[in-house]
């Protein structure tokens, strides 16, 4: 006990000094298992590839130009279909969480279409829109939806009252309510729903383009796999992680600490 | 003048009446879905009208196997959902309440959390095994993020007295985590839950193409292969109904008796 | 400036968990003239933070009317100010912003306001304080925000929850002698509560005793103005007044 | 021979499977642009309900896809067939591009079928590997019942024999060669045995096919001209595999191709015409299909009988059609 | 009960958003013998809420040294019970079971935890909300529930952050002398934030005058007890006492 925890206090105070670092090391245990199992031969490396593996075929991919491109084309749909997404699903929460009405005609609704997964409207989407960016769009934005617009609503709705109050009696109109009390207000509750929405949409994507896809990173892992490897699925899942890990801690984190953190709405 | 502004205090609807207004909303929606699929006179391959979609199920359910399926799904959602909310509320708790675990897990979570459940799926069998194992893995991953997240948000956002004083009244950290932590941080875990189970049947079907010869996933599946569009339908409108269900009989209730009672949030 | 009158006033609250209910106020009438200034005395629980939220417009009444200027109160507005007895700041704004949002909403210009903003939060003593949240206040500080906050929009009607409650004495009788001045230069009608008696009849022309959501009694507070501390800590009249109306309270 | 300009513009669709190769190589030997076309591959799709769901779409003029097309005609969706891209002309049966692989130890016995009793067995409903499982299970004199099916994407199978969570698959290739490199233990208990007949066609909607005679006799030219590259030259065609295929190994995918090249005919005879019926009447009476259809309204010999008869050289290196599976203009296939 | 020593006491806030800092203690000593009852007066913002805050284990120290019964605080405990200047009452939990959320901590069964929080209440003359939640109460019933659930829990040393601020003139003398005759009985070593300096000069043996953070004075209260209010209002000592500490706040 008493030496890992001298090694946790080690590694506070490292992050402290250095927080670059904080980012990094906890994926080091993770790899070094990773490198064991792998070492430890308790699957066929074919079903298991080792990190080198990885490296080299993720390393192919740049190479041929491949991995870049399909990135692009994935970031595109993925920007496409989280605007469209939020733009859509801010509004509708802030709608629902301030309309009594409009909750109780909406809320059942939402939650029946909640639980039917993109996947299971994809044949039907198809049909529809064809194999084009409609569809990816329509699945990121059903995926980024629900999570929006419940957390948006529970974030309006535990506003505190008095707030809005004061500022009714201090002569703000409506809008100017929404934008000066309940946004802010409900921003953390916000902030959480789009983490969650987007993380999602990113995985809906994929789905999406393993079905509907004719590029993107979902497609080129499981166009590979379709053949029987299993490399470019794991290069594909990195390439993701990082991708969203850049996300969020370069857009949504800095948005969390300047506001709500910052305001004491939410302790750091 | 204006009319006599005064409120008379309405009784708490009846069950029957609550049933009914939660219920005219969907209602309503299958009314436009006849009315739109007649008057496009939409190809029922495309998109089948009420009736058709009607006498599908009654078939399924009258040889049994809408039974079947439904049951084989529920197990397979609940273990994974269970699984999930049982590791994701006390990490989310743990992250909220220490600086040091939340500096350690969050550049992991952040990565893992964009990681797809079909992603997942070669690896996942090799680790924990083909079908239930493989299944359940996959649900837990599309219900971990979410309900982590939104506990995480929910124990930042306990105001700090609160937490002080339980502590000066001699609450050790079992008591914190049960008497504050988690009524305090309820309408976010509430919220992550609804959100994360919507998830969890969405990884279902995901889940339900491999190693299975029942459930909703794969009577979706089998039915997309042999276009039977109306039983996709069919599906859809179960899964929607089920945690629809689920929810007016489990997190409602939840979250009426304690949040709204408490006026942590407004009631709706 | 606006009169305001209350007829047969009446709120229950309701549970609707429990079906119980709390008659917080059960027949209240009352007329505040133009430009009056009324305190508000009387136990804890009695029903004085309920029938200012009513006025405001925060609470819908159960019974009974309100008239501002001879209009029935639907709902709030900038006409009625109010200092709130939790504060009520909002934490997203520095304490200039939030001193400055009333006039922001008037559509005032950014330094008009700021200015604005500044000359309040003197008057309040934090002008250092100007560019923290609230959540880096002392509780004191909070609630002399709230107070400017309301101060600065210059409301016809203003509605104050002990606002001088969390203040300490010296500030509190800078605060006090401030208001005065104010009221005497604008002429707001105003509607204080407070728990401290010393201060309702300092400040107010009119003291009102509430007891278990019923008025108990007014007292008319005929004291010369312009009034200062120095010198009315040793006036009788003022003694005998206080007196009068604490034995009012605790008859309640 | 013919001018940039005057050739004309297709889009066909495809699966990436070992099965479709003709159709790429077809593109990347020039026998498009030689026989008047100018075609667009689009990238493959993921399974053959896809390629019709892109069809439907008007994404593409024609795919290639097999037991898809069966449900799809059942619920109205106006299909033809014009030629086979995998199947057999010459003969009734064949399967040689499947295989039933089995993990060690499950007792499963190619030459008794009835040791599948009881077995999990992985199989991709829907598809030609499901009705090749259906066949192996009645020629070991079992119900479908007998065996414990489970529906699984043939990506998932080779792990999923790994992981122990079936005892064997019936899939394509490369799924069962792979098996046996990947999976330690793993074993081929049959390959092909002509149980059924395999049912692969290059499809397109009705309307299309009426107004387009003349490019589909070309499409089908260029594609049979392919094929025949492809069985003369199986070597260089499992390079081009592995160029479509990514991640496909160039070892598997030579084993692969040489026994694809058993079925790259792109004729019609009567037998695929009982090939298709077979599978309809299989699938309806195991309950997979309400309804049945007529063959002869949804297979349109004429435009291969054309090239058969008036390129009868891309044909020349294939066993010749029986004269009794042979068929003239208006034939009509009777059960 | 235990004696409480402040030694070199300093605590800076940062701000990390600006990197400006706060001196919000500078350089702070005092001890407070075991069972002593204390006052702390000051203006506004000059820190009493921090070195309480310190005391209680709430916020780290910047600087210096607090010993309870001679050993380093290092965090929140049962020893030392709080009533805060927010209330922090737990919305979720009704008033009876925040008064017996203490007792409950400490394992007191159902039936007797129940049985001391009604006797609180009902000292605190809130017996008729014991069932409701705190957002159903007025402001001062929420404070004299945080006031009672400390008392409940009976530590050694009770500290008060403005108990009584938000409380009518007749309610608060009764706690007063409540919480005069507690003390009394239990002899708990108690630290009183007030800004009254009548209340503080009636409860405490000793008042200590903060100023920007820094200890102004210490005043010696050596009326006799028990103290009421009754005979207390005209006793010459008591006025004398009074006015000092207000000077001594006034000059602050
Ligand atoms: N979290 C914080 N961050 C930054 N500054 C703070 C914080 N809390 C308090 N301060 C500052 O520290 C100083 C002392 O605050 P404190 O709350 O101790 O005052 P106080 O004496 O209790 O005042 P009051 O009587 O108004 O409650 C004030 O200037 C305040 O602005
Ligand atoms: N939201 C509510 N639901 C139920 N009862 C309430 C609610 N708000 C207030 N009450 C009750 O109404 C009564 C009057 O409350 P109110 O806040 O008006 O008192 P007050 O005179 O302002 O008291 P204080 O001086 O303590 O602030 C109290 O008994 C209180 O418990
Ligand atoms: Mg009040
Ligand atoms: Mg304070």
């Amino acid at each position: 006990m008493r030496p890992l925890q001298t090694l946790w206090g080690y590694y506070i105070r490292m992050t402290i000094k250095w927080p670059g670092l904080a980012a990094l090391i906890p994926f080091i245990p993770l790899i070094a298992l990773w490198s064991f199992v792998v070492w430890l031969e308790l699957f066929p490396r074919v079903f298991l590839p080792g990190p080198g593996d990885v490296l080299i075929k993720a390393w192919e991919l740049l190479y041929k130009g491949i991995l870049l491109d399909y990135l692009g084309d994935s970031v595109v749909r993925l920007s496409v279909g989280a605007a469209a997404g939020m733009a859509l699903a801010i509004p509708l929460g802030i709608f629902i969480g301030l309309n009594s009405r409009a909750h109780e005609v909406s809320w059942p609704i939402l939650l029946f279409f909640q639980a039917i997964g993109d996947i299971a409207w994809l044949p039907i989407l198809l049909i529809w829109f064809g194999f084009g960016l409609t569809t990816m769009t329509f699945v990121i934005v059903y995926t980024v939806l629900f999570p929006v617009v419940l957390n948006t609503v529970l974030g309006i709705r535990s506003v505190n009252p008095e707030l809005r109050r004061a500022a009714q009696s201090l002569g703000a109109s409506r809008p100017r309510i929404l934008f000066e009390v309940t946004l802010p207000g409900a921003l953390p509750n916000i902030i959480t729903g789009l983490r969650n929405g987007l993380g999602y949409g990113w995985r809906a994507l994929i789905a999406a383009e393993i079905i509907v896809g004719t590029s993107g990173i979902g497609f080129l892992m499981f166009d590979a796999r379709r053949a029987g490897s299993v490399e470019e699925i794991v290069v594909g899942m990195i390439v993701l992680g990082i991708l969203w890990y850049i996300v969020d801690s370069w857009i949504l984190a800095p948005i969390e600490r300047a506001t709500g953190q910052r305001w004491g709405l939410v302790s750091s | 003048m204006a009319a006599d502004q005064t409120t008379i205090f309405r009784p708490a609807p009846s069950r029957v009446r609550q049933a009914l207004r939660f219920l005219w909303p969907l209602f309503g929606l299958v009314v436009v879905w006849q009315v739109l699929v007649m008057a496009l006179d939409v190809n029922p391959r495309v998109f089948p009208d009420v009736p058709t979609v009607l006498s599908a199920g009654w078939k399924t359910i009258i040889d049994g196997t809408l039974l079947t399926h439904v049951g084989a799904s529920l197990l397979r959602v609940s273990v994974g959902t269970v699984l999930a909310i049982v590791t994701a509320v006390p990490l989310g708790i743990a992250m909220g309440v220490s600086r040091g675990i939340s500096t350690f897990l969050t550049p992991p979570l952040r990565f893992f959390s964009v990681l797809a459940g079909i992603a997942w799926i070669p690896i996942a069998t090799l680790w924990f095994g083909y079908g239930f194992g493989a299944i359940t893995f996959v649900i837990f991953n599309a219900v971990f993020f979410v309900v982590t997240y939104n506990t995480l948000l929910g124990v930042s956002t306990i105001p700090m007295p609160l937490r002080h004083a339980a502590a000066s009244l001699g609450a050790g950290h079992w008591q914190m985590l049960t008497q504050v932590l988690l009524p305090g941080a309820l309408p976010n875990i509430v919220t992550g839950i609804r959100t994360g189970m919507g998830f969890a049947w969405r990884g279902l079907i995901a889940a339900e193409m491999i190693a299975t010869n029942t459930g909703l996933g794969y009577m979706l599946f089998l039915a997309r292969d042999f276009y039977r569009t109306e039983v996709i339908v069919f599906a859809m409108i179960v899964i929607g109904i089920i945690w629809l269900l689920l929810d007016r009989l489990l997190l409602a209730p939840l979250e009426r008796a304690t949040v709204e009672r408490w006026g942590m949030v407004q009631r709706s | 400036m606006k009169s305001l009158v209350l007829e047969h006033l009446a709120k229950t609250y309701f549970d609707p968990y429990r079906g119980t209910q709390v008659e917080a106020i059960k027949d209240l009438s009352l007329t505040v003239e133009e430009g009056d200034f009324v305190a508000v005395v009387g136990p804890s629980g009695c029903g004085k933070t309920t029938v200012l939220n009513m006025i405001a417009g925060f609470v819908p009444k159960t019974g009974g009317r309100i008239l501002v200027d001879d209009r029935e109160v639907s709902g709030p507005g900038p006409d009625r100010g109010v200092v709130f007895q939790s504060f009520a700041l909002f934490p997203w704004k520095t304490v200039r912003e939030n001193v400055a949002f009333g006039p922001k909403m008037r559509g005032v210009g950014k330094v008009e306001r700021a200015r604005i903003a500044d000359e309040y939060l003197e008057m309040a003593g934090l002008s250092h304080a100007a560019d923290r949240y609230p959540n880096e206040l002392s509780g004191g500080m909070q609630q002399r925000v709230g107070v400017v906050r309301a101060l600065a929009n210059n409301p016809d009607v203003l509605l104050m929850d002990e606002p001088f409650a969390s203040v300490d004495a010296q500030t509190r009788m800078t605060l006090q002698e401030e208001l005065t001045r104010i009221w005497e230069e604008r002429r707001p009608t105003v509607v204080f509560i407070t728990h401290d008696v010393g201060e309702a009849v300092f400040l107010a022309n009119k003291v009102v005793v509430l007891a278990r959501g019923n008025l108990l009694a007014e007292v008319d507070i005929s004291l010369p103005r312009p009034r200062v501390w120095d010198s009315l800590v040793h006036d009788n009249d003022f003694k005998d007044l206080s007196n009068q109306v604490l034995q009012l309270v605790r008859s309640a | 021979n013919a001018q940039d300009d005057d050739l004309i513009p297709l889009n066909a669709g495809m699966v990436s499977g070992i099965d479709q190769l003709g159709l790429p190589i077809a593109l990347e030997q020039g026998f498009f642009e030689k026989h008047g076309l100018d075609v667009h591959i689009a990238n493959p799709y993921a399974t053959g309900v896809d390629s019709l769901n892109a069809l439907q779409s008007g994404e593409v003029d024609t795919v290639q896809v097999g037991v898809p097309m069966i449900g799809a005609v059942v619920r109205g969706m106006d299909l033809v067939a014009l030629g086979n891209y995998s199947g057999n002309a010459a003969q009734l049966g064949s399967d040689t591009t499947m295989a039933l692989a089995a993990a060690e130890g499950s007792g499963i016995d190619g030459d008794d079928l009835s040791t599948l009793k009881g077995k999990r067995v992985a199989a991709s409903f829907g598809t030609i590997n499901h009705l090749y499982v259906l066949a192996l299970i009645e020629a070991g004199g079992l119900e479908v019942s007998d065996v414990n099916l489970v529906n699984t994407p043939p990506p998932d199978m080779t792990v999923a024999l790994l992981a122990d969570g079936i005892d064997a698959f019936v899939g394509w290739d490369p799924w069962p060669i792979m098996a046996q490199t990947d999976v330690p233990g793993a074993y081929e208990v049959v390959r092909g045995g002509n149980y059924i007949s395999y049912v692969g066609f290059n499809v397109a909607m009705r309307d299309w096919v009426e107004e387009n005679g003349e490019t589909i006799e070309k499409y089908l030219a260029a594609l049979s001209e392919a094929d025949q590259w492809m069985r003369a030259n199986p070597e260089d065609a499992a390079q081009v595999a592995t160029r479509w295929i990514p991640g496909l190994d160039i070892e598997v995918a030579k084993e692969a191709m040489g026994y694809n090249i058993q079925q790259a005919d792109r004729r019609l005879s009567a037998n695929n015409y009982a090939a298709l019926h077979a599978a309809v009447d299989t699938l309806h009476r195991l309950g997979f299909i309400d309804d049945t259809f007529d063959v002869n309204e949804h297979i349109n010999s004429t435009h291969i009988v054309k090239v058969m008869e008036e390129q009868p050289e891309l044909f020349s290196d294939l066993p010749a059609i029986p004269e009794e599976a042979m068929i003239t203009d208006g034939y009509h296939f009777e059960p």
